[in-house]
């Protein structure tokens, strides 16, 4: 026979104050198997805590059931203490009577009815719950980190420096991502290449990183501790131990009209190509989809001056695969391109530029050297237009998030126009100037007051090219929604920061859950920031949302931090919520009939097939078998089965149908 | 006993008048395309122009759910509440053939040997049981071959059998025959002149149950069941149209708070009917479950309750969805 | 089955040249139409800004008849007509309870509601592959096409072409041999509904517009909307009093351009009825076309 | 007589639906007091003998919920979940449940506002609906 | 039929197969299935409308799976059941020889591939009563359908003739008698009833091969094979799946697609 022990929290004036505790206490004392039943001010204290262990020493209780918040909140607080007491955590259920019940409806007699049901439906499940063993899973210690990003290489240093393997895998010919391409960083406006290049170099030399560029994800299968990892390497159609970096045939490609990615289509490269020139690893790849000959068979021009015979046509993608502990999303962002907005003409004026092309103009490495020219005619604009939120904060442009980074950078880019243009003229169309940071609003100050860029709160409604000068139509809602029509040579775009192209795709290679603009989900917005749902899974930088250089960084560490916490184990434990199949004695061995069904349900591939033989080692069944270090727990195979072969640990059949019953008998 | 006449239209003012006293009437009604017993609402419904119903009467005695008892939660402790008996209806069965009737005694036997079934004795006590004989029968019947007959009138309160058009001969064959007679006696003329024997259906012989049963006897491991029963699918419809098969499970429905137990038919030929706790199942295969079934009908029960379970009527032969008749199945096994 | 066919009020009034050049286009390339018996006034301009209810219940009368007379589509040339029935039904079909309301009230029942459609939509359709060889002659002019405020928007309600910097009327100029000009303002305001009381706003609002495409050279400003044509046209005098200038350049419906490629008749078409005389034929180029009919 | 009141039975998975409804709690939004929620790992969990089971325990309405199509904390279990509910639905609707009883929803962890106008609305309806006495009615009778 | 005939006794004399499961004329105008271990016993093969019985329900039979390898008589929709019991690892490939039946013609099959091709292009439609049955339910009122249903399914006793007869009810362990807990109660009465029937058309969803044996089994004539039938084309016309078309296929509800319809969900 059972015995329950229900354990009823006022939570202060919280639930006291609409439901009656007290009855609540007194109704559970009446349910068969329920051998003790009080209420108290908060069972979440200390002496809350020691009711609970008291009594479960006392009156010798086989599951307990804690009526107070919801679950989420205080769930490992009271298994905690039922484990402290010899009892299995997992005969530990809660009530929830704080969040869906006393939160949300008044204080009446009905609430306290439905307080004493909620408490009795748990009663009847704890009755039927089985003591549960976490599991325990080794641990490969090793990191894959998706992205060579400034988050991406910062993850990776740091878990290399605390003495782990890591496997960084980056999908462009160089690592360096975005940061690489920026000209001067805010708010100390220091050269983002002179501070980048340095870690990019520590990268590619430290003996813990395993470097993979111009490659890609492939799968991801397992779990935390225990991942198996398939990465694609494109073929860079060279051979890179023989090349040497020397860059000759770089400079002999005839093929060199094609846009840089690098300079946003603000220059050009060649078909065999570095993306920059401090690039890490300092290796072209061929271009294949450009190259001359890959696309009218011959040419191969680079093949005759590479002084080691480095380049091969005919190399193919290979599959290099690893086992991995853990895994650091660092896949970065992007951001909208001009022809997002159709009221400043779909892209389709030369000298309407986003952000990011701003900087490459800027830039002492970019396609003008670092002299601000206009991308149309190359002449140096007198005035220029700045327009923040461009996309973003637009819901019309189901854009609703604030891309966080765009005030800071307008401000910059700005600034450093004015530093070169001395008479030129700097207008800045904003919303609000989002400046929380250290030294950020001291730097959009600056701007204003010192550098005098004329900022104007409204929005640009039209842009429209007229005899070369890019009319911008606005208003000016300080003034009274006054309209404003500026006469501009350039216009800068600070276009939202989106996902990066495949997030979607690469989310569910990593079962990592993404949100509606495909950025990917922390496991809780403020606890656990840098997980995911998917355990050994985590995020650093702008995968999951825009951010600025030092919040990526910060963000990096945090990861790495995790991950090295993960591989300080040697072997970690797990929830036991997970499916189990059935076995019964012979003949019957299961009630599984090998239907495999199931198989196809489950989204990680948890699902085996278990070869059950007799004596003389005859195969007489094969049958489902869940891998409990794969299985999640979700339980799809389980409401699936059609003889109910399969059951989920702590929600199994008899649990969730007593709770059932229970409920409305 | 008695014998008088009654017309056709007669019969049905007798029914009006059972109706009018409450009484619960079990008669062959058209369900769609089939004829079967259903409480009797309207005469019209009626009929008599059938050879067989799909199912016996069997579930006016014994029904395919009855409540044994009840049980509530009072406190801490539970209160038991047996099956009030007082509330059984009085009830008649109308147009059961002689086949039918004579599977009272068989049934019967099953509840009322060593310990009495109070319920299913309370029922039968409440039962009076009008049979028609057959004018015809179809190549399923096999009464004869089992000991019964198209106009016999064992278990037969009441036996209407058609001489004319619409005059039936009418055997009063004991005390609640008489007691119908009574109610209304002036609805029944005298004794016909001519016997009924000449109106009955010819139902031809077609084994000998007592060889059948000699047999079985040495017969447990004979091949024959495996050979027989490949087609069975082991489903319950030859038990559950059969007027003797009386096998039930116990099953307890409700909550801690309350609930019920109830006894609902169940059947040999189903694999669960066996299946051990441990998983074990004595009757593993089908064919040792057909065995049973015939073992049980004509060599268990013939021993044991001095009763042959089988009547002849032929319904599970007309329901079995692989058409395993049973006349055959006897044939082929004496012949084997 | 015949499109459904509402004129609305200005092409019964003041636009009658849109009405009949439309007509006369359309029955040189063999559409079809059928008028919806019994319309009424769309509302436009007026009643979405009084009373909610009534704005759907204009539209929704109309648009019960067309279903009632068994139409699945209506052609809707007016711009601000096409705007109203087109949001009605988006709205009236999104919300069950709300058709219901409408429906009780403009007694008549809605279950399928027509779907109505604006001129460049049909055209987009009926304008055949091989128009070039059915022309008489190319409309060879320099032309700036205006689409307005209504044709394209709002994007939800119209989801057709893109809403800022719309394509299509450009694309059906190319067909007939005009070369469209790329300029700023074509979904610019013209002033809509302030033609009558407020002709001074009208006036600066297309000087601004007829400024822009004369300094891009266009030689004809093509419009697809009654009232754009009417503040363009008729309030010519406004603009140039606003703007100290002279325009001479004429504002010609789509289906005038058409019209005088097909060849059809001046008269046919109702240039005779515009304030700004247009002085343009098709083939000033003199290449009249051999293969086309007389 | 006091004016019937639904009773309506919640099967929401624990990751969306059950932390959304936390969410209403933590807002404060106030909603119907007749709803009873049962956890689920996810929607994938919840077997559709359940909500006959609720039927049949005299559930009025009920409530079925979980992540929005991409959310699942399980990548999938809300599309074969959404299968089944299709399914099931069809059936019970071929064989006369009423199933306007059951609402189907997608409520995420942000959204509390959304749950508590699930209940009310699903409380609302099914009020109007009146207690589903076909239903118990074939219940009831099994207990004759 | 001597078509039938000769390629039974081809398939016993080469050794193909040991046992031909096929129809046989019956009793009282009956069909039944038969077991043919010897060329000479072929004779007894027939084949015409009355053949209702599903022959794929007796692979599974361990009785029958000890005469040896089977050849089975197989109109369309034995052999459907036959791919659907490949798709679900019930049977593999060269465990059974096929002999499908089609406008009077004999084709021996052995290659699920083979029958794939040959169910490909054999039209699957319900047969127009069941058909016109489905239709006329669905034009009812729900509360029509209801009481259309409670009447029938209230007469169900529980013989189980429906599961026993369909090859897809090859659990070793049906639902209903599952006890812990008792998922379906164990009597014949309205709601037992009511939830077997339910529960067995959904257990059937995305696998019912829609060939009616389940109906035809059922001695007291209820229309069941109508609800199996009605789930199973609602999913083919829902999720364009089709049970029994293909051995390698994704179930029905056991995969998805992102974009499936969901017009009942808010």
């Amino acid at each position: 026979m059972a015995r329950i022990g229900v354990f009823v929290c006022h939570c202060g004036e919280n639930i006291g104050a609409t439901v009656d505790c007290a009855r609540v206490a007194e109704a559970c004392r009446k349910i068969p198997g329920v051998a003790h039943s009080v209420d108290y001010k908060y069972m979440c204290s200390d002496p809350g805590q020691t009711l609970i262990r008291e009594a479960i020493a006392q009156n010798k209780l086989t599951g307990v059931v804690v009526a107070a918040c919801s679950p989420r909140m205080h769930e490992p607080t009271f298994r905690r203490v039922c484990s402290e007491s010899g009892l299995n955590p997992y005969l530990c259920e809660m009530a929830n009577l704080r969040e869906h019940c006393s939160w949300v409806h008044e204080k009446s007699d009905v609430t306290t009815d439905k307080a004493i049901d909620l408490v009795a439906m748990l009663v009847e499940k704890v009755k039927r719950n089985k003591p549960l063993h976490p599991i325990k899973v080794p641990v490969t210690k090793t990191a894959l980190v998706l992205g060579g990003g400034i988050s991406g290489i910062q993850a990776a240093l740091d878990i290399a420096n605390a003495g782990h393997k890591v496997i960084l895998v980056e999908r462009d010919p160089s690592i360096g991502g975005h940061m690489s391409q920026l000209s001067e960083t805010f708010p100390t406006l220091d050269c983002s290449q002179c501070i980048l290049t340095p870690r990019m170099v520590e990268v590619a030399q430290h003996p813990n990183i395993t470097l993979y560029t111009y490659s890609e994800l492939e799968s991801l299968d397992g779990f935390i501790g225990n991942f198996k990892t398939r990465i694609r390497k494109k073929a860079r159609s060279l051979d890179e131990k023989l090349c040497t970096g020397c860059g000759l045939c770089t400079t002999k490609c005839p093929n060199k009209k094609i846009p840089s990615e690098f300079n946003t289509g603000l220059g050009m490269r060649t078909a065999i190509y570095v993306p920059f020139p401090q690039a890490v690893p300092n290796k072209p790849v061929i271009d294949r989809e450009h190259c001359t000959y890959y696309t009218k068979g011959r040419c191969r021009v680079c093949e005759k001056v590479c002084p080691t015979q480095a380049i091969r046509f005919d190399q193919e993608d290979q599959i290099v695969e690893h086992e991995v502990g853990a895994v650091v999303v660092a896949t970065g962002f992007t951001v909208k391109e001009t022809d997002f907005f159709p009221e400043y003409g779909y892209g389709k004026y030369k000298d309407v530029i986003n952000g990011l092309q701003f900087e490459r103009i800027l830039s002492a490495s970019g396609p003008t050297l670092g002299e601000v020219k206009r991308p149309s005619d190359g002449r140096v604009p007198e005035t220029v237009v700045f327009i923040a939120c461009a996309g973003s904060r637009d819901p019309a442009k189901g854009i609703e998030y604030c891309s966080k980074i765009c005030c800071m950078y307008t401000a910059k880019h700005a600034m450093l126009y004015k530093h070169k243009v001395h008479h030129g003229q700097a207008y800045v169309f904003y919303m609000d100037i989002r400046a929380a940071g250290k030294m950020y609003d001291e730097f959009t100050r600056r701007a204003i007051e010192e550098d005098h860029v004329q900022y104007i709160r409204g929005r640009v409604s039209r842009i429209y090219e007229r005899n070369g000068k890019l009319i911008v139509q606005g208003a000016d809602t300080l003034l009274n929604a006054m309209p404003v029509e500026i006469e501009a040579d350039l216009v800068v775009l600070a276009t939202a920061g989106v996902a990066n192209e495949g997030a979607e795709a690469l989310a569910q290679k990593l079962h990592v859950s993404y949100d509606s603009h495909k950025f990917f989900v922390e496991a809780h917005p403020k606890l656990r920031p840098v997980e995911t749902n998917t355990a050994g899974v985590f995020l650093a930088g702008a995968c999951q949302s825009p951010k600025d250089i030092p919040e990526s960084v910060g963000q990096a560490s945090g990861t790495a931090a995790k991950v090295a916490a993960l591989f300080s184990m040697d072997e970690l434990t797990r929830e036991p919520v997970v499916a189990v199949v059935n076995r019964t004695a012979p003949p019957l061995y299961s009630t599984c009939v090998g239907c495999f069904l199931c198989q196809s349900a489950c989204p990680y591939q948890a699902i085996e097939r278990e070869e059950i033989k007799n004596r003389n080692g005859q195969v007489v069944k094969t049958i489902a078998k869940v891998n409990p270090g794969l299985c999640q727990g979700c339980g799809t195979c389980v409401a699936f089965c059609r003889s109910k072969s399969i059951d989920l640990q702590g929600y199994t059949h008899e649990q969730v149908y007593a709770e059932v019953m229970e409920l409305l008998s | 006993m008695q014998k008088r006449s009654i017309r056709r239209a007669q019969i049905n003012v007798l029914l009006e008048k059972l109706l009018s006293l409450h009484q619960v009437i079990y008669a062959p009604q058209k369900l769609g395309n089939q004829v079967d017993f259903a409480p009797l609402r309207d005469l019209q419904d009626l009929t008599l122009d059938h050879i067989q119903t799909v199912r016996s009467a069997k579930a006016a005695l014994f029904p395919p759910v009855e409540e044994l008892l009840r049980y509530q939660r009072a406190g801490v402790e539970t209160e038991l509440q047996d099956r009030d008996l007082t509330n059984l209806a009085e009830q008649v069965l109308f147009g059961t053939r002689p086949c039918d009737a004579a599977a009272i005694a068989p049934l019967s036997a099953v509840f009322t040997t060593d310990d009495q079934d109070a319920i299913f004795a309370r029922r039968l006590e409440r039962t009076t049981v009008i049979s028609v004989s057959c004018e015809r029968s179809d190549g399923d019947c096999f009464c004869t071959s089992v000991g019964v007959g198209p106009g016999d009138s064992r278990g037969s309160d009441l036996l209407l059998t058609r001489l004319q058009d619409d005059e039936y001969l009418a055997e009063i064959l004991t005390a609640k025959g008489e007691a119908l007679l009574q109610l209304a006696p002036e609805l029944f003329g005298p004794e016909p002149a001519e016997s009924k024997e000449a109106h009955l259906a010819k139902v031809q012989k077609r084994f000998d149950w007592e060889a059948l049963h000699d047999k079985l006897a040495g017969a447990f491991d004979h091949p024959f069941w495996l050979r027989t029963a490949l087609a069975c699918l082991g489903c319950g419809a030859c038990a559950y149209v059969c007027p003797v098969c009386s096998c039930f499970d116990i099953q307890d429905e409700g909550s801690q708070k309350k609930g019920r137990r109830l006894r609902s038919w169940d059947s040999c030929g189903l694999a669960l009917f066996t299946l051990h706790a441990s998983g074990h199942n004595p009757r593993s295969i089908q064919s040792q479950r057909w065995r049973q079934r015939m073992m049980h009908k004509f060599s268990y029960m013939p021993d044991q309750l001095q009763q042959l379970g089988c009547v002849g009527c032929g319904r599970c032969s007309r329901a079995c969805p692989a058409d395993m008749n049973l006349i055959e199945q006897v044939e082929n096994f004496l012949f084997a | 089955m015949k499109m459904g066919y509402y004129p609305g009020c200005s092409i019964s009034g003041s636009s009658r040249e849109y009405g009949e050049s439309l007509l006369a286009v359309l029955r040189a390339l063999d559409v079809e139409l059928a008028e919806v018996e019994d319309w009424n006034c769309c509302g436009a301009s007026a009643a979405h800004n009084l009373n909610h209810t009534l704005s759907l219940a204009l539209p929704a009368r109309s648009l019960a008849l067309a279903e009632q007379q068994g139409f699945q589509e209506l052609l809707v040339p007016c711009a601000a007509c096409f705007s109203r029935l087109a949001a009605t039904r988006k709205a009236l079909m999104a919300d069950d309870a709300k058709r219901r309301q409408i429906a009780d009230l403009v007694e008549l029942p809605m279950k399928n509601i027509p779907v109505s459609i604006n001129l460049l939509q049909l055209l987009q359709r009926v304008l055949p592959e091989n128009l070039k060889e059915k022309l008489r002659a190319p409309f060879d002019y320099k032309v700036a096409c205006y689409y307005g405020c209504l044709l394209v928007r709002p994007a939800e309600v119209v989801e057709f072409d893109r809403e800022e910097d719309p394509e299509e009327m450009d694309r059906i100029m190319e067909k007939i041999g005009a070369a469209p000009l790329d300029w700023a303002f074509k979904t610019e305001c013209c002033g809509a509904g302030f033609s009558v009381p407020r002709t001074d706003v009208v006036g600066r609002l297309c000087a601004r517009i007829l400024d822009d495409a004369v300094s891009r050279g266009a030689e004809a400003v093509i419009v697809a909307c009654p009232m754009c044509h009417s503040n363009l046209d008729m309030r010519r005098q406004a603009s140039e009093s606003h703007s100290g200038k002279k325009y001479t350049i004429p504002i010609l419906y789509v289906t005038q351009a058409i019209g005088l490629a097909l060849g059809l008749d001046a008269k046919q078409l109702g240039l005779q009825r515009h304030i700004v005389p247009v002085r343009l034929s098709a083939g000033k180029s003199s290449q009249i076309l051999e293969n086309a009919p007389a | 007589m006091s004016e019937f009141e639904p009773k309506i039975v919640a099967f929401v998975c624990n990751w969306c639906t059950y932390a959304g409804a936390d969410l209403t709690g933590t807002s404060r939004i106030k909603y119907a007091p007749n709803v009873r929620i049962v956890r689920f790992p996810c929607t994938g969990r919840i077997d559709f003998m359940l909500l006959l089971k609720a039927f049949s325990q005299g559930a009025d309405g009920i409530i079925v919920s979980g992540c929005h199509p991409n959310d699942c904390h399980y990548t999938s279990g809300n599309f074969h979940a959404r299968r089944r509910w299709m399914a099931f639905r069809n059936l019970a609707e071929f064989m006369g449940i009423e199933v306007e009883r059951i609402q189907f929803s997608w409520v995420s962890a942000a959204e509390g506002a959304k749950w508590a106008d699930l209940v009310n609305s699903t409380v609302n309806r099914v009020r109007e609906l009146g207690p589903y006495d076909a239903y118990r009615q074939m219940a009831a009778s099994s207990w004759q | 039929m001597e078509a039938l005939q000769k390629s039974a006794r081809e398939a016993l004399e080469n050794h193909k197969a040991k046992v031909i499961i096929g129809y046989s004329e019956g009793s009282g105008g009956r069909m039944r299935p038969i077991f043919v271990q010897s060329p000479a016993e072929a004779e007894k093969l027939t084949w015409n409308d009355r053949c209702t019985q599903n022959l794929a329900v007796y692979i599974a039979k361990p009785e029958v799976q000890k005469l040896g390898k089977p050849a089975l008589v197989a109109p369309l929709p034995v052999l459907r059941a036959v791919l659907q019991l490949a798709s679900e690892n019930q049977i593999k490939e060269g465990d059974l020889l096929v002999l499908a039946l089609s406008d009077g013609r004999v084709t021996e099959l052995s290659q699920f591939s083979e029958m794939e091709e040959f169910v490909a292009k054999t039209p699957t439609h319900l047969a127009s009563k069941d058909q016109e049955a489905i239709e006329r339910l669905e034009k009812m009122t729900p509360q029509e359908r209801w009481q259309y249903w409670q009447s029938e399914l209230t007469r169900c006793f529980k013989c189980y003739a429906c599961r026993a007869a369909c090859p897809m009810c090859y659990c070793s362990r049906c639902t209903v008698e599952c006890n812990q807990p008792q998922w379906i109660p164990v009597p014949a009465h309205p709601l037992g009833n009511w939830e077997w029937h339910l529960m067995r058309a959904m257990h059937l969803a995305g696998r019912c091969v829609s060939c009616g044996a389940c109906g035809d089994a059922c001695p007291l004539d209820i229309p069941i094979h109508l609800l199996t039938m009605k789930v199973e084309a609602d999913i083919h016309r829902e999720f364009g799946s089709q049970a029994g078309m293909k051995v390698q296929s994704e179930h029905a509800l056991s995969s998805f697609k992102v974009q499936d319809k969901e017009n009942f969900i808010i």
